[in-house]
């Protein structure tokens, strides 16, 4: 059960670097999506191991928050904006992929610095979690279309949350709840704003 | 009584959704001045904490007198909305525009109070988030592409910052969940602080970093501060002034809590952490501000340099945390003052450029004056209370490196020369042409409330209530600072 | 010193005060003949600037239109303020009629409303050269105040005395005692020399014998004056003139009386002072031409070098 | 606004300034009371009455009063703009109240009240200029109120007292530094000067006078009492630097004063000058106190306050004489006045001796302080000190030399303003000077005489102040009629005779008067100035006010940041030039050589600031938050035991 618990983590990491990999955003929202279900899959081996109940819910709320609504709003949002694929990378996509493979090397080093007492799933889910952390970060760094900086942002919250729900066993439910509807509550707003923006540009330039 | 302060914005919440703007107005009015009173009733006299909604909130005296700043504001901000509404109305702004801002503003109001009286690190989390996202509304109030823009800026910006907060209450928790297991009482603040000695160094320092960085980004730490400026130019002005005044120490009061938490865990040098960061801030902020052209940009980092010298104070200790305190109440005031005067000037000319206005004066002489009297206070020069609370942080820190004080005072010397350069260059000349007329299509209270502001501010100098002495003493007893 | 009055000071120092103040022309007519002398001219009497004066004051005044209160009282006020400083010199009897009013500062400062009064009088009368002249005055008496303030106080610390008549006291009774040093009175004489020149509007600073606008000084402030006040300029002018060379007597050879007995000699050694002083300023004149306007700061900076030098000297011998 | 409810506040202003000037001139003998109280909460505001304060509160009220009976006429001038009458009793009692306070809080709140008053005053005008001199002095002071909270804030945490009491004797060569500099800027000393320049000709005469001649010394109060009470008697060259910039200060003034056709800016580089020589004063008593030279000591004490009075009674009547020329002729440029003197008859002769006691012409009050100076610095010769003996060498030049520009400077103001023929239309149409403004200006002006003449009673007074301060006894003695000194060591005397010099020239004026009277002949015939023989009436043919000063600019041109350009008729005919144009501006240097770029380095690091943190870019600002977090990592790798 642990081996699959960690199977599922290396898939998030995984895809988070396939979202580096590609310019295109269709398959962004997708990648989020298989993520969220890794997640999800990942919290209920965590749920079935410690057999904390609340991690149950948990799982739901993952599925429906992480897998469905979200990538569902961010979808609808696309079609309604039409972008295809980023265009103007400030960092290429070789470049990312090589850089999001450092990261991971880089939070491994810190994950075997910090973290000295013996962890439920050991290291490795904490450097998967900084990875991904990072990884999602410099997302957000160097894409410039918004909904490249969204999922981004996005995969940082997956990777807050698989820390979340590994080496704590699941936060408490009312907060992990609360925390799951501001998201969506954040992707919606969002949503709504790149739909203006876009009204009356495409990119972010912020000047006044 | 203090359920009331949750309960009575959650519950104009929902009327204004289905009351007209104009009549929600007066709603709202009665509103604020009950939660004031509410706020009044159970933070004075206020003997120790008080825990209360099932140990979920609780109040001590330190949020509570960010409490009773934010009602303060609140109050004031009430009144001016009133007649803001109504000028805007006036001025050809369609009411269907102003159809959700009631909602959105109590919205906020309540995720702040609800951060504030928060137990429970979660939902002092949740509560933060909640602001970010009822105020994206309201920044992008304008509906113009710079609006929207700003609004990506704040939300996204505040976003990450505060994932970065969540992540610093994981590990929190992580560390914390070894001594409780896995209850609610593992992210309780008091809870965490009574057992602060047996918690893990090394993760309760790390989530502080986290937490400082996450939630320095909402207080406008530099360099974490981009987003300030636009989200506070684009907001209209009530907003505007609570985002300044208050949400930025609400999003402190976090930062604060967590360096309770460091503190009671036998972290001291946690508070260089402070230092460092509001020096910065005070640094990034002096320096930038000769180059606005705005001047709602302007007062946005004024709000900077001042968050950065609260910050500062906290991390010195001593004497300059009593400074601190007073400053989070004595900024939030002043401002307000010039948040809302400056809300007139763009009511009645549509003008954010400074450059453009150049006879404030002569159009509008008595908000002119305000927002020169608001600026000069706000630099921290008497009869305007914020020297006071100047005073202190420069004691604090004088008598913690005079020489680093010194620079620190160089620093806001340069902030009172960009802020008051660029006012005056506004300000307008006598020989100009006089049109008296644009202030009087004002609504009386958009002149008053201001003038009230700066009005307390000037006696708050000379006279604190005894009660708000005691309470702002306590609450520097509370961060472990001494006073003189 | 004892500077206590008595009726027999008094009237010594009143009698000294009006035979100064009456040798005053004789000394400038003495310097102008013994200047046309040696050009080979035969020259003019050795007494002209009296009748000069007398007859001036025979000659009725024209005022200019624009000439204020300044005009009619400046002539009076410049005269009497030289007069006050000339009465201060114990030219050749110690009490001096105003022997305390000699403190060094004061006579300095004295000296100085003189140059205010001129210097307002020639912007009176909207002259386009009277203003020339007072600026130049003034750019003079700029360069010469620091100088002349030195040397005074050069006096008083080598004597440790703070006022003339007893600085004057001292260098006497001490050069008869021995202890007195020639070095930093001959010193503080060639400064004194220099500013003499200068403030009298002598060649090679200037030169009121010719009327040519651009160049002149001290003749552009009174270029208006006519009548009895041209005749006060005049005098007052003698009367400068005479207290630079007093200064000069005393400081090189002071023989002051103490003794209404030894006045007669005193008086002797005082002309024969004074005529020396006229012989050198007059040989001076004829030997240089005059110095264009801005070469002439040169020949103060090295006076008020001297007297720097004078100054240390006298306060290192301490 | 309607008229009637202007002058009302007019009124109002003024009389609460005439009796605020009134009650604190009686105000330390009504009440000889030594210590109140205000209790406002949490702290209440404390106020002390000593001799120090006793002297400067009765400058500040004597100013206050002549110049608020000034304004009841010359207020007049400004009945658009009432709240400038509402101000400026605010600012006189701010400042009479920074005189009284006991505690660091009290001083700061007034301190600033006054700055921020005069601010008001400064900026009241509404002219672009005002604001630019209302910037720059409001920031300026803004700097040096820095300093002044440092030094408070060091001197609170040495004695963990707010009062003053506990202050004593215990402030170190820091502190001092600290005060003795931001206080500098108030005061407009040498390098901190450049605001001075600029408030003065901005703001109305009447509160340029209240400025210039009660604010400065305010700021010289805070120099007396910080290093006199507060300060450790233990570092001597403190002394001797006050001394040096005291003289740079004097002379770098009067240079500057010099050059000038504004009468106000020129009366405000005048300040300059008197201010450093004030700080001379100051300077040398310091050094002679903290090296036990009682005598010296004493003499410079007192020279320093004899100097603030003469300055303060001497510049307030000069600057409420430009109020009447800018209110009568509508100009302040000397080179558009002129002929004045026929057309104010009495009010010209005021001017006169207020300018003949400002350039310290003997008997007026003005040589009185500086005979002091004179002589304590003749008698810093005599000590043992090199470095001392020296500086006051250099000191007795500078100051020798400063008082003969300074007879230059105001020859010209008066000789240029109210002598010759008129120089332009507005001088020749002048109106008539008011009885107000001239008994406002006369009260000054006659104790200025009085002053000069019979100084006695004030010297004992001063004496007091100066014994009340250093504890010891000097060597003032003013018996009968004279004022003798002792300057030198073994037993010698300086004196003045201020009453028998005045008798002398008045005697000799009568007598010389009478006798050339008798011996002349008194026909008087009025003609026109002789003008080359050209018929033609020409009043531009006049000396002019900037070639007044044209030769010792030349000599001292170093001094002076001089750009001059000469222009040509559009139409270039290179032989047959219709027009020239010659134009000269002269700056003050040390604000074009430092103080500008210095503003110039900030801005353009404010841009740089901008360029990297306001490019707009979202990637940026999220990189900003992660390098922060970095950054805060690697600190914390470091902690993490």
């Amino acid at each position: 059960m642990v081996r699959l618990a960690e199977l599922f983590s290396v898939l998030i990491l995984i895809s988070a670097v396939l979202n580096a990999g590609s310019p295109f955003i269709k398959f962004g929202i997708k990648l989020y999506s298989f993520q969220s279900l890794m997640l999800a899959l990942y919290t209920l081996m965590v749920a079935l191991y410690s057999n904390t109940s609340a991690l149950y819910l948990s799982f739901l709320f993952i599925i429906l928050f992480k897998v469905v609504i979200i990538p569902y709003f961010l979808f609808n949002t696309l079609k309604r904006v039409e972008i295809k694929r980023e265009i103007d990378l400030a960092l290429g996509i070789p470049e990312s992929v090589l850089f999001a493979g450092s990261l991971t090397l880089l939070s491994n080093i810190i994950a075997e610095r910090v973290i000295k007492t013996t962890v439920t799933f050991g290291s490795l889910i904490f450097t998967i979690s900084l990875a991904t952390f990072l990884i999602g970060a410099m997302l957000m760094i160097t894409r410039k279309t918004l909904f490249s900086q969204i999922i981004g942002f996005l995969t940082i919250d997956n990777a807050i949350f698989l820390a979340g729900n590994s080496f704590t066993h699941g936060m408490p439910l009312l907060v992990e709840f609360g925390v799951l509807f501001d998201l969506l509550a954040a992707v919606l707003i969002l949503s709504l704003i790149i739909i203006h923006i876009k009204k009356s540009s495409l990119k972010t330039g912020l000047r006044s | 009584m203090i359920e009331l302060v949750l309960a009575v914005p959650a519950l104009s919440l929902l009327i204004s959704l289905v009351t007209d703007v104009v009549y929600m107005s007066y709603v709202q009015l009665a509103a604020s001045i009950f939660v004031f009173i509410a706020v009044i009733q159970s933070v004075m006299g206020l003997k120790s904490d008080k825990i209360f909604l099932g140990g979920y909130f609780f109040l001590d005296h330190l949020n509570a007198v960010i409490l009773f700043t934010v009602s303060l504001l609140e109050l004031f901000i009430a009144f001016y909305s009133f007649g803001y509404i109504r000028t805007e109305i006036k001025h050809g702004l369609s009411k269907r525009k102003f159809k959700f801002y009631y909602f959105w503003k109590n919205l906020f109001v309540l995720s702040m109070m609800v951060s504030i009286l928060a137990n429970n690190l979660g939902i002092f989390w949740i509560g933060i988030e909640g602001t970010t996202l009822a105020t994206a509304l309201l920044v992008s109030f304008n509906r113009t592409k710079e609006a929207y823009e700003a609004t990506w800026k704040y939300v996204m910006m505040c976003s990450v910052g505060i994932a970065l907060g969540l992540f610093a209450i994981v590990i929190l928790y992580f560390t914390t969940s070894s001594a409780y297991g896995q209850s609610i009482k593992a992210l309780s603040f008091l809870e965490i602080v009574k057992i602060g000695g047996s918690l893990d160094r090394n993760f309760v320092l790390l989530s502080f970093i986290l937490a400082l960085t996450g939630f320095g980004t909402k207080v406008g730490l530099a360099p974490m501060h981009n987003w300030l400026p636009d989200a506070h130019s684009q907001a209209p002005s009530p907003i505007s002034a609570l985002l300044s005044g208050v949400l930025l120490n609400t999003a402190l009061l976090g930062i604060l809590r967590f360096y309770q938490i460091a503190v009671s865990s036998g972290i001291s040098y946690a508070r260089y952490f402070f230092i460092g960061f509001g020096f910065l801030t005070i640094v990034v902020s002096a320096v930038s501000i000769f180059s606005q052209k705005d001047y709602k940009r302007l007062f946005a980092y004024s709000s900077m340099e001042n968050m950065g010298l609260i910050t500062l104070g906290f991390g010195t200790g001593g004497v300059a945390v009593l400074g601190s305190i007073l400053q989070i109440l004595f900024h939030a005031l002043n401002k307000g003052a010039i948040f809302l005067s400056s809300g007139n000037v763009l009511a009645v000319t549509h003008e954010r450029k400074i450059k453009k206005l150049k006879n404030l004066s002569g159009i509008m002489p008595v908000t002119a004056f305000m927002l020169l009297l608001g600026t000069i206070g706000i630099t921290g020069t008497p009869p305007f209370s914020m020297f006071l609370s100047e005073l202190f942080i420069m004691i604090g820190l004088f008598s913690f490196n005079p020489v680093f004080a010194f620079v620190v005072l160089f620093f806001l010397v340069l902030v009172f020369a960009g802020l008051l350069s660029k006012i005056l260059s506004m300000y307008g000349n006598a020989q100009d042409e006089k049109k008296h007329a644009m202030e009087s299509s004002l609504h009386p209270f958009l002149i008053y409330i201001p003038a009230a502001l700066i009005l307390v501010s000037v006696a708050l100098l000379f006279y604190i209530p005894n009660p708000l002495l005691v309470l702002i003493k306590s609450a520097v007893a509370e961060l472990g600072g001494g006073i003189a | 010193m004892d500077i206590s009055l008595n009726y027999e000071k008094l009237l010594l120092g009143i009698l000294q005060f009006i035979i100064i103040i009456a040798l005053a022309p004789f000394f400038a007519g003495l310097i102008h003949k013994l200047k046309q002398n040696f050009r080979g001219q035969k020259g003019i009497n050795m007494f002209q600037f009296y009748f000069n004066f007398g007859k001036l004051l025979r000659k009725g005044v024209v005022l200019s239109d624009e000439a204020s209160y300044i005009s009619i009282i400046s002539p009076y006020i410049i005269l009497s303020v030289y007069l006050i400083v000339l009465g201060m010199m114990p030219a050749f009897y110690i009490y001096s009629l105003f022997s305390r009013l000699s403190d060094i500062i004061v006579i300095v400062y004295t000296l100085g409303a003189g140059v205010f009064f001129l210097t307002l009088y020639s912007l009176d009368q909207g002259s386009p050269f009277g203003g020339l002249g007072g600026e130049r005055e003034w750019f003079f008496t700029m360069l010469s105040e620091p100088s002349l303030i030195f040397i005074f106080i050069t006096l008083a610390i080598y004597s440790r005395k703070g006022m003339l008549v007893s600085i004057f006291d001292f260098i006497q009774k001490n050069a008869l005692g021995g202890h007195f040093s020639i070095a930093i009175p001959f010193i503080l004489l060639i400064s004194l020399f220099i500013l003499g020149l200068s403030e009298n509007a002598r060649i090679p600073i200037d030169n009121p014998e010719t009327h040519l606008e651009l160049t002149m000084i001290h003749e552009a402030i009174i270029l208006e004056a006519s009548g009895k006040y041209l005749g006060i300029f005049e005098y007052s002018s003698y009367i400068k003139l005479s207290i630079f060379l007093t200064l000069m007597s005393l400081i090189i050879f002071p023989y002051i009386a103490y003794t209404p007995i030894d006045i007669p000699l005193a008086l002797g050694l005082y002309i024969f002072k004074m005529a020396m002083f006229c012989f050198m300023i007059s040989i001076v004149e004829s030997l240089n031409p005059k110095m264009r306007l801005f070469r002439a700061p040169n020949l103060l900076s090295i006076a008020f070098i001297i007297s720097l030098i004078a100054m240390i000297l006298s306060i290192r011998g301490v | 606004m309607g008229s009637g409810t202007r002058d009302f506040i007019r009124y109002t202003g003024i009389y609460i300034s005439i009796g605020a000037g009134l009650f604190f001139l009686f105000f330390p003998f009504l009440f000889p009371l030594k210590e109140f109280y205000f209790y406002t909460f949490p702290f209440p505001l404390t106020f002390k009455i000593d001799k120090l304060s006793v002297f400067f509160i009765i400058i500040i009220s004597l100013i206050s009063f002549f110049v608020s009976v000034f304004s009841i006429t010359y207020g007049k001038e400004y009945r658009e703009k009432p709240h400038i009458f509402l101000l400026t009793p605010a600012f006189i009692l701010s400042m009479i109240f920074v005189v009284l306070s006991n505690d660091i809080i009290t001083f700061l709140i007034f301190w600033e009240l006054m700055s921020l008053s005069s601010f008001f005053l400064v900026i009241s005008e509404g002219k672009p200029e005002s604001k630019k001199a209302g910037l720059l002095y409001f920031i300026m002071t803004h700097i040096g109120t820095v300093f002044i909270t440092a030094g408070f804030v060091l001197l609170y945490l040495k004695s963990s007292s707010l009062s003053f009491g506990g202050y004593k004797n215990i402030a170190g060569i820091l502190i001092l530094g600290l005060m003795i500099t931001g206080f500098s800027v108030k005061a407009g000393l040498f390098p901190f000067h450049v605001w001075l320049p600029h408030a003065h000709p901005a703001t109305p005469s009447n509160i340029s006078a209240i400025m210039s001649a009660a604010m400065v010394n305010v700021a010289v109060y805070g120099v007396i009492r910080v290093l006199f009470v507060f300060g450790l008697k233990i570092y001597p060259f403190l002394g001797i630097i006050l001394l040096v910039f005291g003289a740079l200060s004097a002379f770098f003034g009067i240079m500057n004063a010099l050059v000038q056709t504004d009468i106000k800016r020129m009366l405000a580089f005048s300040t300059i000058e008197n201010i450093g020589i004030i700080y001379m004063g100051i300077g040398l008593s310091f050094w002679a106190y903290s090296t036990s030279h009682a005598i010296i000591g004493s003499l410079a004490f007192m020279a320093a306050l004899l100097h603030i009075l003469n300055h303060s009674l001497s510049k307030s009547s000069l600057f409420m004489g430009s109020g009447v020329l800018v209110k009568n002729v509508r100009s302040r440029n000397m080179e558009e006045l002129g002929g004045l003197a026929k057309r104010m008859g009495f009010f010209s002769v005021l001017f006169l001796i207020a300018v003949m006691s400002i350039s310290a012409i003997p008997p007026l009050n003005g040589f009185l302080g500086e005979w002091y100076l004179y002589v304590s610095l003749v008698g810093a010769t005599q000590t043992s000190n090199l470095y001392i003996i020296y500086f006051s060498i250099i000191s007795i030049a500078l100051l020798s030399l400063t008082g003969a520009i300074a007879g230059a400077a105001f020859a010209k103001l008066y000789g240029i303003t109210f002598l010759g023929k008129h120089r332009s239309e507005k001088a020749r149409n002048a109106g008539k000077t008011g009885i107000i403004e001239n008994i406002s200006i006369f009260m000054p002006v006659f104790l200025c005489v009085a002053i000069g003449v019979y100084p006695y009673p004030l010297i004992s007074f001063l004496n007091g102040v100066s014994l009340y301060l250093s504890g010891t006894k000097g060597a003032l003695s003013n018996s009968g009629h004279f004022l003798a000194v002792q300057t030198f060591r073994n037993f010698s005397y300086s004196s003045y005779y201020p009453l028998l010099l005045i008798s002398g020239i008045l005697g000799l004026l009568f007598i010389g008067a009478i006798l050339i009277k008798i011996f002349s002949n008194n026909s008087l015939r009025r003609y026109k100035t002789w003008g080359c023989g050209i018929e033609e009436e020409n009043r531009a043919a006049q000396f002019s006010g900037s070639g007044f000063s044209y030769g010792i600019m030349k000599v001292f041109s170093t001094f002076y940041s001089r750009a001059s350009e000469i222009k040509f008729d559009s139409e270039v005919k290179k032989y047959f030039r219709k027009d020239t144009f010659y134009s000269e501006e002269i700056g003050d240097i040390l604000e074009k050589r430092i103080y500008d770029p210095i503003k110039r380095i900030i801005v353009k690091i404010s841009g740089y600031a901008d360029s990297i943190f306001e490019t707009g870019s979202m990637n940026l600002s999220l990189l900003f938050i992660f390098l922060a977090l970095v950054l805060c990592f690697i600190i914390y790798l470091f902690l993490v035991k």
